[in-house]
């Protein structure tokens, strides 16, 4: 299982999913239909580290961040 | 780095930082002070911050400074900060003007579009995501 | 615009300038300190400074960043200030980021080619013309 | 009479000389030995406004300054 954290204003409540690489993380979240119109925008981290191969490789316990667009200052 | 709850105090903030270089020999310092402009009829901005990756944003940042010979130093708010009050700091200290320059203006910019924070207009006591002022950060799209 | 007999208090100039435009609705302040390094075994750099002239290029500054909806303040040391000390402050505040960006950078490199300040070195109880650092301003060579 | 005076480490005390133009101005201070290094690096302003016309008419009364290489920050 990994963790999946939605960030900002998202609004989701963190999904625990089986997924071996980002791919199927993605190929998961987009079924969900709340979340289509977030994706296209989003970046994503890794255990707290950006990432950007779908090709990824993922472990029991990793934690994957969506990160939504941002706004500081 | 440092994050505050509520408006920044820059006074204080520069003070405890100009206090902190006194004596490390720069010849420039140069700052920039972001404030809540009263607009749209807010009352405040307010701010989440996600700390992990923006440590590890600001830590590349301080280490591009420290090949300049320079450093880097950003205070945020987090949650609400009102109008005509300062949200965000960023400063850059070198030994000669024009790394000091030059390094703020990239260092707000990429913060502006890479750092993880969120912006929501505050009024009518409702938090509203400023989505058509915020900007996916680089490698968006990854997972669509 | 204001000129100091010796250091700047960078804190007190900060807080005054900050209080001063606390209500005007800026968005963005930038600010640049510049600082005396110690180098060459210098005790000190001391400035000559010609007030009417300075004023009138200020002046000129002034009316162009009102052109871009913002403000410029400078202030300048008269005369010795110790190594660590600092001898410059100027700043510019803005409706909105870039514009302030982009005119500190113009306004500080601009007053480095074109203010009326003279440099010294002082060592060993000497003030030399700190001539190898200084440019010619724009239109030298007129009487030549 | 025009007054010209000298600004920053140039270190010359005021001149009093009779000039009817910036031009008469720069052909009696060329024929002084010790401003022959200052002049090509220095700006000139007249009256405490920058100027850049050797033509430029003068006036009784009219101050000239003669500003060498600057270096403030």
């Amino acid at each position: 299982m990994v963790k999946v954290e939605f960030l900002g204003p998202i609004g989701r409540a963190p999904m625990e999913i089986e997924a071996a690489t980002l791919k199927e993380v993605a190929d998961i979240l987009k079924t969900d239909d709340a979340l289509l119109g977030w994706l296209p925008k989003c970046a994503v981290a890794l255990n707290d580290t950006m990432v950007n191969d779908l090709q990824t490789a993922l472990k029991e316990g990793d934690k994957i961040s969506i990160l939504p667009p941002v706004c500081g200052g | 780095m440092e994050l505050h709850h509520g408006p920044l105090d820059v006074n204080e903030i520069f003070g405890r930082w100009l206090a902190s270089e006194a004596n490390s020999n720069f010849g420039a310092f140069v700052s920039f002070v972001g404030t809540i402009r009263a607009e749209n009829g807010i009352e405040a901005l307010s701010f989440d911050i996600y700390e992990p990756i923006l440590q590890q944003w600001f830590d590349k940042w301080q280490e591009r400074a420290r090949q300049l010979g320079g450093i880097v130093k950003i205070a945020h708010a987090v949650g609400d900060v009102p109008v005509h009050a300062s949200s965000y700091i960023s400063a850059v200290f070198s030994p000669k003007r024009r790394v000091a320059l030059e390094l703020i203006d990239a260092f707000v910019e990429d913060f502006k579009a890479n750092a993880p924070i969120w912006k929501y207009d505050v009024a009518d006591g409702k938090r509203i995501y400023a989505q058509d002022r915020s900007t996916p950060m680089d490698g968006a799209g990854l997972l669509s």
